[in-house]
C-alpha cells in the first residue's frame, strides 16, 4: 500500500503510530523523502488528519493512515475534508473494539467509514480490499477516485490484510480517468484573485443547504459511476454469501468447497463499499433463494445488503465482532445446513 | 482441506520472531513460483504475549488466509503447543522447540521433530536466532520448500538491514538442520 | 510615511467585529505588513475558528479556514508541500490555547517555518464570553460567573513564555493593541515574525494582546483600561525569544 | 495639516478615534449610520496634525489621512 | 435540559464551548456547584469526554454536551465508554455540516449517533426529543437508563430545539427503575478486591469476542425493553410520515392541517431512535400505502425506516442538509401530491 | 530498612516488560511508596496506552485503563468527584507528551491535584520504536531512520522545563532508573509526589529517564549508557519546582 | 394557517437583541396562560449577521415552531425587511424601526407602523435597549398580550441579572408605546 | 551477610544485577528458564553484603534479600 501510494504520486503522509498499521509510516519515513515527498510523524491523529487537510489544500496527492481508535480521532477532520471538498487518501487497517479493544483484525468500523463518523450529510469512497494486490492496485486507483471527484476515499482494510505477507506484483502508475486541474488550490495568489477552502457557509443564509444540494448531486454522480463488485458463480447459486474484504476473501474459500460438494453457493463481494454495488443483488433477489451474510463484526455490512436488495430475500448472518474471524469451513457448514429451503421472512441474527 | 495447499503454522511468544520464519517461507515460495500466503497473528500490542504465524504454500489462489487445522505446525514454546495441538490435521507433523516445552505431544498420530532450539541459538550466541534454528530443522525434515529457496530469502530479507545477521542466520539454519530428532508416528 | 489608506491586502469589506474590537487592528497591521513586504502574492493564510473565521473574507490573499484549533497542523501541511510560500496562522486564545494546544506547542517544536498571529483577548469572543485559557484570575465569564480560579479553574497560560522552553521556536513577542504606541511595536514585531519566514528561520509567533468589549461588557475606554492595566500586569509585553 | 477623512459608513462609532486623538478633534455623531452606529466626526479639518493617531487605532480602516497634500 | 441533569442527580459536567449549546455548560457552571457538583469547562472535547470516562468510573451521574463539530471529537472516547459500559448522557445538539457548516439546526448527525461514529461494535441508547418539556424529561429518563444499563446515552437535540422557548413544568425527578447497585466504581479497594475499568481485552485470545458477545447480549435486551414512539392518527392513515425531533414536531402540525382537509394521513415519530421502534412500522406496513420521510438531513433517518418497515411499502424522501428545515406547509403539499397512489417500487429520492 | 521483598502493592505476576525495561523498576517504585504511605486502599491508578497498558493486571489497586494520552483529564473526572482519594497518572512520553499534550498541560495548569508519574525513555515502546517527543536528536527510531532532526522533526521536549512555567504545578522533578543512586531518588521523588497530593497542594510529577533495551535495539549495559551519558545531557535531572 | 394562533417574526441584526424580545413575549404569554413558543435564528456563530425570531401564540399546542407567513413582523434594520418583506400574509402587519430602515413597505395590503427606535434608544442612553423601544410600541399597538405582562416579565428576566436594566427597560418600553406613527392600510 | 534468593521463574535475564552488584557475585545460569531467558545465579551466598543494590535494580522483583537474618 505504501509503495503503491509513493508510485501513484502520493507526496505528503502524516500520521502517528498505531498497530497494525505501523509498516505503512515506518516504510514512509524513508521512502517519501526519496522520492521528493514528505513524511511527517504528527502528534496526533487529529494533527495528522489536519495537515492532510493543508497539504491537499496545497495541491499534495496526500494520505493519512492509522486504525480504529485513530480512525475515530479524526473524525471532525474527515467532516472537514469532505465539506471542503479536498482529495485525499485515509487507509484505517481496522483491530478489534470497541475501545482500545486488541489488535486482532476486524471489520467493526463499517458503519464509521460507510455512514459516516463525522458530523454531518458526507460521503466517503470507501474501498474495501481482500487480497494484497488489490489493495496495491486500488491504492493507486484511490488516488485517482480522490482527484477526479474531489472527494476523500477511505481504504478500509483490517489487521490481517495488513499483516499478511503475499506475492505482489509492483505494477507501475497509470491514471486511470483524465484528472481535472486543481484549480481550487492554494498557491498564493499571484495573477489570480485569492482563493478561500473552507467548509463555514454562512452568507446567503442558506448557502450551506446549496452547498449541501451540490455535495448531494455529486454523491449521486459517483453512485452512479462508480461500483466494483466481484461476483463469483453467482450465476445459478441458490444461496448468495455477500461479504467483503478479508471475510469476502474467506467466503471465496467457502463457495470453493461448497461448489466442490455440488452446492449452488455463490458469492457477492462488494469492493467498493460506499457506493455500494446495488446491481449485483437486485439480481441476486430475483434467482437466489437466500443470502447469508458473513462479516467480522456484529451486523453492520448487512444493513446495506437488505437494503440493496430491498429485503426481497431472508438474510441470514454469520459474524461477531472484537478480532473475531470466520474460517472457510464454518462458512460452509452454516451454508450447509441452510440447503433445505426455510421460509423464515428476512431472518437475522437480531430478530 | 484442499488437496493442493500445504498449511502450516509456527508459533511462540511475541519476541521469538515468528514473522520472520513466516516470511521466509512464504518468500522462498515466491522463488519457487508458488503461491503463497503468510499471516501473523499477535497477542498483546507489541510486547509478550502469544504470536502465531500461518503460512499457506498452494498451487491455486489462496482464498482463506489461515487456517483452524494446520498440515504441519513449528511449536516455539510451551503455551503454542497447549493451544494448538489439538488443531493439527490427522497425521500431520509437528516441530517442537524443547528449550523451551517440557513434555512431548500427547496425540500419537502426529510425526514429531524435536529440537532444543532456544539452547542451540544461545550457543550461537544470540537467543534471538531459535526461530532460525527451528526453521533449519523443519526445512530439511519436510522439504516444502528447498533449503536453497530459504537461504537465498534471508539473504533478501536480512542483507539490506545487517549483512553480519545474514552469516549468522545461514548458520543458524545449518545448526537446526544438522541436529534435530524426528520419532516415528506410534499408531 | 506617505498617506495612510487601508492596506491593499484588505478588501474593502466592512468586517462583522464589534465596535472597538482589536481584531480589526489586528488585521489592518498583519495587511500592512504584507504590503509592505510585498508578499501578498506568495501568501497563504489561515483562518481560526473564533471571531475572525470570517477573516478570509476580509484578506486579499488565498485563504483556507481551518477546524477549532488545528491551524498550526494545516499550516503544516502547506508550508511542508509550497516550501517557498509564506503561510501564516491567526488564532484565538480558545483556538490557540485550548482545544489546539497540541498543534500549537509541536508544530512550535518542530520549528516550523511559519508566522503564527496570536491574538489573546481573555476571552472567547465568538461563542459569547466563556472562560479562555488566558482568562485571568478573578475574571468573571459566562462559565466563571464568579470570576476564574473559584472552582479549580487554574490561572491564565502565558503561553510566550510557554513556547520559549522549545528549541524549535525562533520569535515569541508579546505585544498590545491598546495604545498606538502598542500598534507600532505591534507591527514591528509582525513584521519581524514574517522575516523571519523569508529567511527561513523558523517558528515565530506575536501574542497581540487585543480588546473584545463585548464580552468583557465594557466600554470602549474600560476595555482599554483593562489592557493596559490588567492584561499587561499578567501577561508582560517583550520578546521572549529572539535567535 | 493633513487631508483627514472618515468613512462614515465603515465607522462602527467605537470612540477609539476619539480616545486617541492628542488635538481632542473628533467627536460622534448625533445621528446614526445605516448600520445603527454613531460615527466619527473631524470637528476641524485645520487643527489636524496628520500625525495618524486616529487611523493606527480604527478598528475598521475608516479613516483616511493624506499627508502627501500636508506637504503641499 | 440543565436544570433537569441536575434534579436526577448529575454530580459532574465537562464540555467545551460551542454554540449552538452554550447555555447548557454556562447554565451548569452556576447551578452545579450551587448543588454540589462539578463543573469543568475542558480544553477541548476530547478532554471533556474523558473527563466523563473518569468521573463515570468514580460513580458521578456525568454529563457533557456539545454539538457537531465538537461530537466528532469524542467519538474515540466515546466508543471506550460504550466499551468500558459505562454509563453517561451526551447531548448533540445538532448543527448544520458537514465540517464548520454554520449553526443552524440540522439532523446531520443521525448515523454518527445511531450507528455508531467511532470504532467497533457498539450502540448508545439515542433519544430525539421533539419538545422542550419532552427533553426535560427525557434528559431525566437518560440519566436512568445509562445506569441501569450501564450504556452512554444520547440526547439527539438541535439547534431549533436548543433555542426555542416554551413553557416547561419543572417536574421533580423520581426514577423510573430500580437501579442496580454500582458495584463496577472505582472508590479505592478498601476492604475489597482492586477493580478495574477498561476496554482491553487480550487474555484469553478471544476475550474481546466473548466481550462484544456480551455487550451484544445486553443491545438485544435494550431493544427489547426500551422503545418510545409517539403516534398520531395512523389507525385509519393511507399515508404515513415518518420523521423524528424537529421534523417530527414540524409533520405534526402537517398532519394535522392534512386532516382538517381530509386526508387520511399520520404520524410515526420516534423517540427513542436507537433501540428503533420497529413495531410501529410493522403495522403500518400492513395498513398504509405509502410512506413519507422527513429529515433535516439527506437520507440517513430513512434507512431505519426501510429496514423496519422490511421496505414493505413504497417510502418518499423529503429532506435537505445544511441547517435546512421543512415547513408544515411544504409538507402538507407533498402529502396532497402523494394522494394519486402512484406504483413505484420502493422510491426514494436516492434512487 | 528490614527485608527486601515485592511490595504489597505489586502483584505476584511477571510483567510482560522486556528483560531490563524500566516500568518494571518504576513500578516497583510506586508500589513501594503507595505500601509506605499505607494509602493503597485509597489509591486510584490509571494505566495509559504504552508499553504499561497492562499495569492494571500488577498494582494491587483499583485502576482504570484510559485512551491513548488521556490519562489527565481521565483523573480530573475521578479526583473531582471523589477528591479524599489518590489519584495517579502513569504515563509514557508518547502518551504524555504527544497525543496527550493539551490534556497535560492544562490538567497542570488547573492545579489538578493528582500525581503524575512521567516514564521518558525517548521512544515509543508498545508500538515497536517510532520516533517519541522526548527522541533526542539524532537518534535512530523506525519513523526516523537518519535519526530524529534530519527531516524537520524538531528535538525534544523538555516536559518538566515546559510545564514549570504553568502557575498550577507544585512539584516538578525529573529523575532516572538508570543507576542505584538514581533509583533512590526516584522513590523520594515520587514519595514527595504522592505526600503533596495528600496534603492537597495540586499538580506533581516526576519524570523518570527509563530504558527500552528493546526499541532502543541496545543491551542492557549499552541502555544503561545511553541513559547516563546521553538522555541525562539533554534532559538534566532536578527540581524544577517545588511550591 | 390555524385560526388559534398568531405569528411573529421579530428581526435584526446580530446585536439587535431579537432573542430578549422574542422572550419577552413568550415569558408574557405563559403569564397570561396562553401557549407560547419562541425560537431564533443566527446568521453568524455570534457576532454580525442576521438574526430573526418567531414568537407564537397559541391556545393549542404549538407543533411547528416557526412560520414562513408570519401575521406580524418587527422589523428593526433594512436587510430584514428585505427578507421578510414578501413573507408576511395579507393584511398583516409590519413595525419598521425607521432608525435602520429607509423606506416604506412597498406592499399596500400591510398595517403598518413607523418609530424611529434607535435613535429613541440612543436618547435614552443605551443603544441597546431599541429592540425594548420598538416592542413597546409593538404592544401598544397589536396588544397580542397585555403590557402589564410584559413588564412583569421585564422583571423576571432582568433583575436577577441587573437591576438597573429593568428600570431603564421599562422606561424604553415606555417611549417606544408613546411615539410610534401608524399607517393605515393604503387598499 | 544476607539471606538472599533469585527466583529463576520471574527472571527474565536481563543483568542489571550482575551489572550493580558491588562484589562482583552474580552471574547469569547456562540453562534458561522456562520462558527462554538466562536467569541470575549468586555467585557466593557469603560474599553477598545485602546492600539491597540488585534488588533495587531488578524490574522483575525476581530479588528477595532478608537482612533481619543478617542481623542474628
Ligand atoms: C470543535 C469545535 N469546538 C468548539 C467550537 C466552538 N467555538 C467556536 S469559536 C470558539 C472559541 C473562540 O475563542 P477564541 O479562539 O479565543 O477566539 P475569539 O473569538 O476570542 O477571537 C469556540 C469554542 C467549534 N467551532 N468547533
Ligand atoms: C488513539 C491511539 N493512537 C495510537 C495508539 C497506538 N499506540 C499505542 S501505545 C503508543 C505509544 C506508546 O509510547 P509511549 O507513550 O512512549 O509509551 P512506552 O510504550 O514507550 O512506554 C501508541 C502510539 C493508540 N492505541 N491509540
Ligand atoms: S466578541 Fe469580542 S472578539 Fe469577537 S468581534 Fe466582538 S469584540 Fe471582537
Ligand atoms: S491625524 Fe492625529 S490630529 Fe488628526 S484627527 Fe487623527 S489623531 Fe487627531
Ligand atoms: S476608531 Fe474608527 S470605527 Fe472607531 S469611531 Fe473612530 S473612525 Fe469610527
Ligand atoms: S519495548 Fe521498551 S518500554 Fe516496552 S517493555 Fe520493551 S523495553 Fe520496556
Ligand atoms: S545484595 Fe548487594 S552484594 Fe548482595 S548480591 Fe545484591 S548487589 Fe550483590
Ligand atoms: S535484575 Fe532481576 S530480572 Fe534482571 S537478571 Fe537480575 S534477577 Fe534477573
Ligand atoms: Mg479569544
Ligand atoms: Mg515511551
Amino acid at each position: 500500500m505504501a509503495e503503491a501510494a509513493v508510485r501513484a504520486g502520493c507526496t505528503f503522509f502524516a500520521g502517528y503510530p498505531i498497530t497494525p498499521q505501523n509498516e505503512v509510516p515506518e516504510y514512509l519515513s524513508w521512502r517519501l523523502p526519496q522520492a521528493g515527498g514528505v513524511f511527517v510523524q504528527a502528534e496526533s491523529e487529529v494533527a495528522a488528519i489536519n495537515m492532510i487537510f493543508g497539504s491537499s489544500a496545497a495541491g499534495a496527492r496526500s494520505m493519512t493512515s492509522s486504525s480504529s481508535p485513530g480512525v475515530s480521532l479524526k473524525q471532525e477532520g474527515i467532516s472537514y475534508i469532505a465539506g471542503a471538498e479536498l482529495p485525499c487518501v485515509i487507509a484505517n487497517v481496522q483491530r478489534g473494539g470497541p475501545g482500545l479493544g486488541n489488535i486482532r483484525a476486524s471489520q467493526g468500523d463499517y458503519f464509521q467509514a460507510v455512514k459516516g463518523g463525522g458530523h454531518g450529510d458526507y460521503k466517503l469512497i470507501v474501498l474495501g480490499p481482500a487480497y494484497v494486490q488489490e489493495l496495491y492496485d486500488l491504492t493507486m486507483r484511490a488516488f485517482d477516485w480522490a482527484d477526479y471527484y474531489r472527494n476523500p476515499v477511505m481504504i478500509l482494510s483490517d489487521g490481517i490484510l495488513g499483516q499478511i505477507a503475499e506475492p505482489l506484483e509492483l505494477t507501475p502508475y497509470t491514471p486511470i480517468v483524465k484528472l481535472p486541474p486543481k484549480d481550487y488550490i492554494l498557491t498564493g495568489c499571484a495573477g489570480r484573485t485569492p482563493r478561500v477552502v473552507k467548509t463555514l457557509f454562512l452568507n446567503p443564509a442558506d448557502g450551506l443547504v446549496h452547498h449541501n444540494d451540490h455535495l448531494q448531486e455529486k454523491y449521486r454522480r459517483i453512485e452512479h459511476e462508480l461500483s466494483l463488485c466481484e461476483e463469483y458463480e453467482t450465476a445459478d447459486a441458490d444461496i448468495i454469501i455477500a461479504a467483503y474484504g478479508m471475510s469476502g476473501r474467506i467466503a471465496k474459500g467457502a463457495v470453493r468447497k461448497a461448489r466442490r460438494k455440488g452446492l449452488k453457493v455463490g458469492l457477492i463481494r462488494p469492493i467498493t463499499l460506499w457506493p455500494f454495488p446495488k446491481e449485483p443483488f437486485v439480481r441476486a433477489a430475483r434467482t437466489a433463494s437466500k443470502m447469508l451474510v458473513v462479516e467480522m463484526s456484529c451486523g453492520q455490512f448487512i444493513e446495506d445488503v437488505k437494503l440493496a436488495s430491498e429485503c426481497a430475500v431472508p438474510v441470514e448472518f454469520f459474524g461477531k465482532g472484537g478480532g473475531w474471524y470466520p474460517m472457510d469451513t464454518d462458512i460452509l457448514e452454516i451454508v450447509e445446513s441452510m440447503q433445505p429451503c426455510r421460509s423464515a421472512p428476512c431472518a437475522t441474527r437480531k430478530d | 482441506m484442499d488437496n493442493q495447499a500445504t498449511y502450516i503454522t509456527i508459533a511462540g511468544s511475541g519476541g521469538q520472531g515468528i514473522v520472520v520464519v513466516g516470511n521466509l517461507i512464504a518468500r522462498a515460495c515466491v522463488i519457487e513460483g508458488k503461491n503463497a500466503s503468510g499471516w501473523v497473528a499477535y497477542g498483546a500490542e507489541m510486547r509478550g504475549g502469544t504470536a502465531n504465524a500461518t503460512v499457506i504454500v498452494s498451487q491455486e489462489e489462496i482464498a482463506c488466509p489461515f487456517v483452524e487445522t494446520p498440515d504441519m505446525a513449528i511449536m516455539l514454546n510451551q503455551p503454542s503447543l497447549e493451544r494448538f495441538e489439538g488443531n493439527i490435521v490427522e497425521g500431520g507433523m509437528v516441530l517442537l522447540n524443547t528449550s523451551m516445552i517440557q513434555r512431548p505431544v500427547e496425540r500419537d498420530d502426529l510425526k514429531q521433530v524435536f529440537l532444543a532450539a532456544t539452547e542451540m541459538a544461545h550457543e550461537l550466541g544470540n537467543l534471538k536466532v531459535a526461530n532460525i534454528v527451528a526453521l533449519g530443522a523443519f526445512i530439511d525434515h519436510t522439504q516444502v520448500v528447498k533449503m536453497d529457496s530459504i537461504r537465498q530469502a534471508i539473504g533478501d530479507l536480512f542483507a539490506s538491514k545487517n549483512p553480519k545477521m545474514v552469516e549468522l542466520n545461514l548458520k543458524a539454519l545449518d545448526v537446526g538442520a544438522a541436529n534435530y530428532k524426528c520419532e516415528k508416528v506410534k499408531g | 510615511m506617505a498617506t495612510f489608506t487601508r492596506p491593499d491586502t484588505l478588501k474593502d469589506q466592512i468586517t462583522h467585529y464589534c465596535p472597538g474590537c482589536g481584531h480589526g487592528i489586528a488585521h489592518r497591521i498583519v495587511a500592512e505588513v504584507i504590503d509592505e513586504l510585498g508578499i501578498r502574492e506568495k501568501t497563504i493564510g489561515t483562518a481560526p475558528v473564533g471571531c475572525a473565521v470570517l477573516m478570509y473574507d476580509y484578506f486579499n490573499v488565498d485563504m483556507i479556514e481551518c477546524a477549532h484549533g488545528r491551524a498550526p497542523a494545516v499550516a503544516t501541511g502547506i508550508k511542508r508541500v509550497q516550501p517557498d510560500k509564506i503561510v501564516f496562522t491567526y488564532q484565538g486564545d480558545g483556538d490557540l490555547a485550548a482545544i489546539g494546544t497540541a498543534e500549537t506547542i509541536h508544530a512550535a517544536n518542530r520549528g516550523e517555518n511559519i508566522t503564527v498571529i496570536f491574538i489573546n483577548n481573555a476571552i472567547y469572543g465568538m461563542t459569547g464570553g466563556q472562560m479562555a485559557p488566558t482568562t485571568i484570575c478573578g475574571q468573571p465569564t459566562t462559565t466563571t460567573p464568579d470570576g476564574r480560579g473559584a472552582h479549580g479553574e487554574g490561572g491564565p497560560i502565558r503561553v510566550c513564555e510557554l513556547l520559549s522552553n522549545l528549541d524549535g521556536t525562533c520569535y515569541l513577542e508579546r505585544t498590545a493593541v491598546s495604545t498606538p504606541k502598542d500598534v507600532l511595536a505591534t507591527r514591528r514585531a509582525i513584521k519581524k515574525a514574517f522575516e523571519n519566514q523569508i529567511a527561513g528561520k523558523g517558528f515565530s509567533m506575536v501574542e497581540v494582546l487585543s480588546m473584545c468589549p463585548t464580552d468583557w461588557k465594557l466600554s470602549t475606554q474600560k476595555s482599554l483600561e483593562f489592557v493596559n492595566n490588567d492584561l499587561k500586569k499578567v501577561f508582560p509585553l517583550g520578546v521572549y525569544k529572539d535567535r | 495639516m493633513a487631508n483627514i477623512t472618515f468613512d462614515t459608513h465603515r465607522c462602527k462609532g467605537c470612540g477609539l478615534c476619539v480616545i486617541f486623538c492628542p488635538c481632542g478633534n473628533i467627536r460622534m455623531s448625533d445621528v446614526l449610520n445605516e448600520h445603527g452606529h454613531p460615527y466619527a466626526e473631524l470637528i476641524d479639518q485645520g487643527r489636524c496634525t496628520g500625525c495618524g493617531l486616529c487611523f493606527r487605532m480604527c478598528p475598521d480602516t475608516a479613516i483616511e489621512i493624506d499627508r502627501k497634500k500636508t506637504a503641499k
